[in-house]
């Protein structure tokens, strides 16, 4: 069995906003009890991660740490803005689809973990989708 | 004694520019033998340094590893010019404005190799040094 | 009378204006997204020229750059940027300033001047034009070709002034985009609202006329039209004057609002001047506009206002335009200049003028026809 | 009847501005400079804006290339001064840096200097009000040091003015002008961009300057321009066109404004590059009259001789205010020949007195009064209500 859930939400400059809920919430929907799950968007200045959040510095220090990783420089050959080129790179880097398990009805992940939505190039409209397989 | 002058020149962007036989004359001109030579730039977006001089394709790969160290990003706190010149500030206190060479039997004493290079972090600009030998 | 018997060039122009600035909007896209990163970052400074119309373009377009790049712009007159500007501001760091100069024909040899004098001090130069093989084009850095199609109808200067000022947008646009001065989102917002707030005044347009019309009539034996207008309103104040010296040749005056109270005040016979104010109710200066207005209510004279504001804030017998509110402030110039033009353009018909006076061979000599080209000769400062 | 059979509050100083910018020079001297606005404010002054309301505006036009440019002496070779900007006032007040934003990094370092003989419409006030919320410097240069002005301003440059009944107003015009110059070459002064010699020199080279408008040449102008007048009221010339460049379209602009206050004729103004573009298609071109400045030195003269030419063209009554040689221009043009400056930017300070007495002559024929105090609907009270009691409004 599938099922397959759009999201939409919109975002800030720079920001990690946690979509764990929604996730949980698709998979209780879908009524599936073991399988996978996979979250994905479809924009290039876009990605999601898990992350271990212990508060909401530390999200901080990993948006923090990806613009020193891939600055958004002024002589990328890509044209955009700085934080568009960038972002492009960032998305490829760290990915733009994640895919988790589902066990017992509940989502495979620890307590501190969350799913978050990163936008590199916003504030912006974005979508991301939920599609979760198995019985 | 001393001696001072100026010299002048037009830089490309991130130009690299071997003013060795520069400095050589004016310690020429000077007539000292012995003492040093010191050469400073008053600009905060160029630098000068020593490198081999022979292959012009080494002076690229040292601004281009210079950018890696220190991009052009357009984030920096002190946003008041452009992103080149925010980047270019930290490279240039970096690499150094000047440096002071012995002067021996006539001549900066530098290696078969060195080279004095006034390295551009903007540009096109017009830029100046002064070199002024003192003796012993 | 029937409106249908005076048909004009500036009716027939604003009738397909949302077609025109669709077109160009899709040809000016691509380009201006072809802008440098680095060049943008570089400009330190924007400066936008050009001669009438276009000089008018920059003005209008003035505040967007503010609000939107945040960097200090100057609309210039070409005269005092090529030969009166200080060389200081030249070309004093890499790519800076921005120049932006305007000429549709490309071929304005004060535009080519100030585009020469930009280049050679190390200024970084666009040009926007219809003519990308044109002198202006070649001499410039980068050039922006609107796309205008050949064939259309562009005299008196209406669809041409728009197109500039789309253009001026759309570069604002790019740079507010690459400096990070606008959200991403406000960048898409923006480009959707020119091409919607177009489509919100067009449907005006046929309600504009038949009042303009009837203005026409009244206003057709007038002394003078006066104008009214601050900071980018003066744009669509001294545009409005443009137009009725090209139309009918008529005489006109323009000030400010505060400088008006000083001086074109004491116009004699007021009630023979028709007063033409534009006014939004978020320029700053709106109360001080007001005032002005009571002012021009003293002296009686004939008056229309155009703005987005109501009605009721105005005097009962005054003329009021109230056009569609754009959702950001700056795009008010991008359509507010067309009430007044279709009366210029009516008044023109009425009186059986024809534009440029064609009909008089004095204007048509060797001399008056060079004028602006070959007739004026290139100094670089 | 001659053209010395006329008065009027205008004429009468108009024939005295030589004598008067005299006396007003004896008072402003570079030590009341000093006094009034400390050496560290001036050395201070990174950017400096100029406004004021009307004339003040024009003057402040006519002022910004000697702050600018520190060396006034030469043509070209121009040292380095101060960046300016003249502004209408309406723009200072409400608009400028309104959507940009203020600059944090030189907020300290803006100086403003505020013209206003009288210090009491509300838009002056509200100008070097918005600059002191801003951190910068506000200077007055007002007639009136108790005055609303003075009193908002951080520093005062009180000016002295020779009195005269009310008429459309060229002592204030020339006198903030001056009063302006001189505080540039204070400034370049302090800033060591002008010795102590050369700011001297400036000084003494403005006054040279207009001295050279002797009793000789202030007669020959008077003829002609009362000769010029006649001829253009017969002709039944019904609105007039200044045209003029950089600093002289300060000259322009005043041409316009006192025409509109002597006797309410219509004017409009543009540069010599636009009006080809705009201005050269008014109808009417019998009944225009047209005056264009183009002084030998100015880097737009050449244009400025074209758009004669093309204007001679066109029109019949065309009058060129020039240094130049006469006999370069068109024959049917009127030349008011006026005396060569030691530099460009000294000639807006008096080359507008040909058009001053053009204004003069046709305001008494017409009889009507200056700003038509006496005229329904023009009453007294009104410029309380127009620009005194305007709301002042803080951006």
């Amino acid at each position: 069995m599938v099922y397959i859930k759009e999201f939409r939400l919109t975002t800030g400059r720079d920001s990690l906003q946690k979509i764990t809920a929604e996730i949980n919430e698709t998979v209780k929907e879908s009524k599936i009890t073991n399988g996978t799950v996979i979250v994905e968007t479809a924009h290039s200045t876009a990605g999601i991660l898990k992350v271990t959040s212990f508060g909401e510095e530390v999200l901080e220090d990993i948006v923090k740490e990806m613009r020193r990783i891939v600055p958004a420089r002024i002589n990328y050959i890509h044209q955009d803005s700085p934080e568009n080129a960038a972002g492009h790179i960032k998305s490829s880097l760290f990915g733009s689809s994640l895919s988790l398990i589902v066990k017992d009805g509940r989502l495979l992940c620890e307590g501190k973990q969350e799913i978050c939505f990163a936008d590199y190039d916003g504030p912006r409209e974005r979508t991301y989708s939920v599609c979760v397989m198995g019985e | 004694m001393a001696y001072m002058e100026t010299i002048k020149l037009h830089t490309d962007y991130q130009g690299m520019h071997d003013v060795t036989g520069e400095v050589q004359d004016v310690v020429k001109k000077s007539g000292i033998e012995e003492g040093i030579c010191v050469i400073n730039c008053n600009h905060t977006t160029a630098g000068i340094i020593i490198t081999s001089f022979w292959d012009k394709r080494g002076h690229v790969d040292f601004q281009e590893e210079l950018d890696k160290l220190i991009p052009m990003r357009y984030d920096y706190l002190h946003d008041f010019d452009t992103p080149t010149d925010a980047a270019g500030h930290i490279k240039s206190a970096i690499c150094g404005t000047g440096m002071t060479l012995i002067v021996h039997e006539g001549k900066a004493m530098l290696g078969s190799s060195q080279g004095v290079l006034f390295c551009e972090f903007d540009g096109p600009r017009d830029r100046k040094f002064f070199v002024k030998v003192i003796a012993d | 009378m029937d409106r249908k018997n005076y048909d004009n060039s500036l009716l027939r122009q604003s009738l397909r204006l949302e077609e025109y600035v669709n077109i160009v909007y899709r040809n000016v896209l691509p380009q201006v997204n072809k802008i440098p990163v680095k060049e943008i970052w570089d400009a330190q400074k924007i400066f936008i020229t050009g001669c009438g119309d276009s000089w008018l373009a920059g003005i209008a377009a003035k505040p967007a750059f503010e609000s939107i790049t945040k960097k200090e712009t100057y609309a210039i007159r070409a005269i005092e940027f090529s030969r009166i500007l200080n060389n200081k501001n030249l070309g004093y760091s890499p790519n800076t300033p921005l120049v932006i100069l305007i000429s549709f024909s490309g071929t304005a040899s004060r535009v080519i001047e100030g585009a020469k004098r930009a280049v050679e001090h190390g200024a970084n130069t666009i040009a926007i034009t219809a003519n990308p093989d044109s002198p202006l084009a070649k001499t410039c850095h980068h050039c922006i070709d609107v796309g205008l199609p050949k064939d259309g109808e562009y005299q008196p200067g209406l669809i041409t002034y728009n197109a500039s000022m789309l253009t001026l947008f759309m570069i604002a646009l790019r740079i507010g985009r690459v400096r990070n001065s606008i959200t991403p989102l406000e960048y898409e917002s923006m480009h959707k609202e020119l091409l919607d707030y177009t489509s919100r005044c067009q449907k005006e347009v046929e309600g504009y006329a038949e009042r303009a019309f009837e203005i026409a009539q009244k206003w057709k034996d007038l002394k003078a039209e006066d104008f009214i207008g601050d900071y980018a309103d003066f744009a669509t104040a001294y545009f409005g004057s443009a137009k009725v010296i090209e139309c009918f040749g008529g005489y006109t005056t323009y000030d400010d609002s505060e400088d008006w109270c000083h001086i074109n005040y004491f116009l004699l016979e007021p009630e023979k001047i028709g007063r033409v104010v534009t006014v939004n109710k978020t320029t700053p200066s709106f109360g001080r506009v007001l005032e002005t207005i009571d002012a021009v209510k003293i002296l009686k004279s004939p008056c229309m206002i155009v703005t987005d504001a109501n009605k009721s804030e105005f005097p009962e017998d005054m003329e009021v335009f109230t056009v569609p509110s754009a959702k950001y402030f700056w795009m008010h110039p991008f359509m507010q200049h067309i009430p007044f033009d279709l009366v210029a353009g009516y008044i023109g018909e009425l009186k059986g003028v024809k534009s440029f006076r064609q009909d008089d061979p004095k204007y048509n000599t060797d001399i008056c026809n060079n004028r602006l080209k070959s007739g004026t000769e290139i100094k670089i400062i | 009847m001659n053209h010395n059979d006329y008065n009027s509050p205008l004429l009468e100083q108009i024939r005295n501005s030589v004598k008067d910018i005299n006396t007003i020079a004896e008072n402003e001297t570079f030590e009341l400079f000093e006094k009034c606005v400390p050496e560290e404010v001036a050395l201070k002054a990174g950017n400096i804006f100029i406004t004021g309301c009307g004339d003040s505006y024009c003057a402040a036009i006519a002022a910004k290339p000697v702050f600018e440019n520190a060396d006034t002496s030469t043509k070209t070779g121009m040292v380095p001064g101060t960046p300016t900007q003249a502004f209408r006032n309406i723009e200072f007040s409400r608009y400028f840096n309104t959507y940009a934003g203020w600059n944090p990094l030189i907020l300290g370092r803006n100086l403003l200097c505020v013209i206003s003989i009288s210090g009491s419409p509300a838009r002056v006030n509200e100008a070097a009000i918005r600059i002191n919320e801003h951190g910068g410097t506000s200077v007055a240069f007002t007639c009136n040091p108790e005055g609303k002005l003075a009193q908002n301003c951080k520093y005062v440059i009180p000016m002295t003015l020779p009195s005269y009944d009310l008429a459309p107003n060229v002592t204030s015009y020339y006198s903030s002008m001056f009063s302006l110059m001189m505080f540039g070459f204070y400034i370049s002064r302090v800033k060591k961009q002008l010795s102590e010699q050369q700011a001297v020199a400036c000084r003494e080279g403005l006054l040279e300057y207009v001295n050279s408008y002797d009793e000789k040449v202030m007669e020959r102008l008077s003829v002609q321009a009362f000769e010029l007048a006649k001829k253009w009221e017969e002709d039944g010339v019904d609105n007039m066109d200044f045209v003029g460049d950089g600093p002289d379209y300060a000259t322009a602009f005043f041409g316009s404004a006192k025409m509109v206050e002597a006797f309410g004729g219509l004017t409009t103004n543009d540069d010599s590059e636009d009006w080809c573009h705009i201005n050269f298609f008014i109808k009417d071109s019998d009944h225009i009259g047209t005056f264009i400045i183009a002084n030998e030195d100015s880097p737009a003269f050449s244009r400025e001789l074209e758009t004669v030419k093309v204007a001679a063209s066109i029109r019949k009554h065309v009058a060129v205010i020039s240094d130049a040689d006469p006999s370069i221009f068109p024959e049917n043009v009127e030349v008011f020949s006026i005396p060569k400056a030691r530099s460009v930017w000294m000639h807006p300070l008096m080359e507008h007195i040909p058009m001053d007495f053009v204004a003069g002559y046709i305001g008494c024929w017409r009889g009507r009064a200056p700003f038509r105090k006496n005229e329904e609907p023009y009453c007294e009270d009104n410029d309380a209500k127009r620009f005194r009691n305007s709301k002042i409004e803080i951006i």
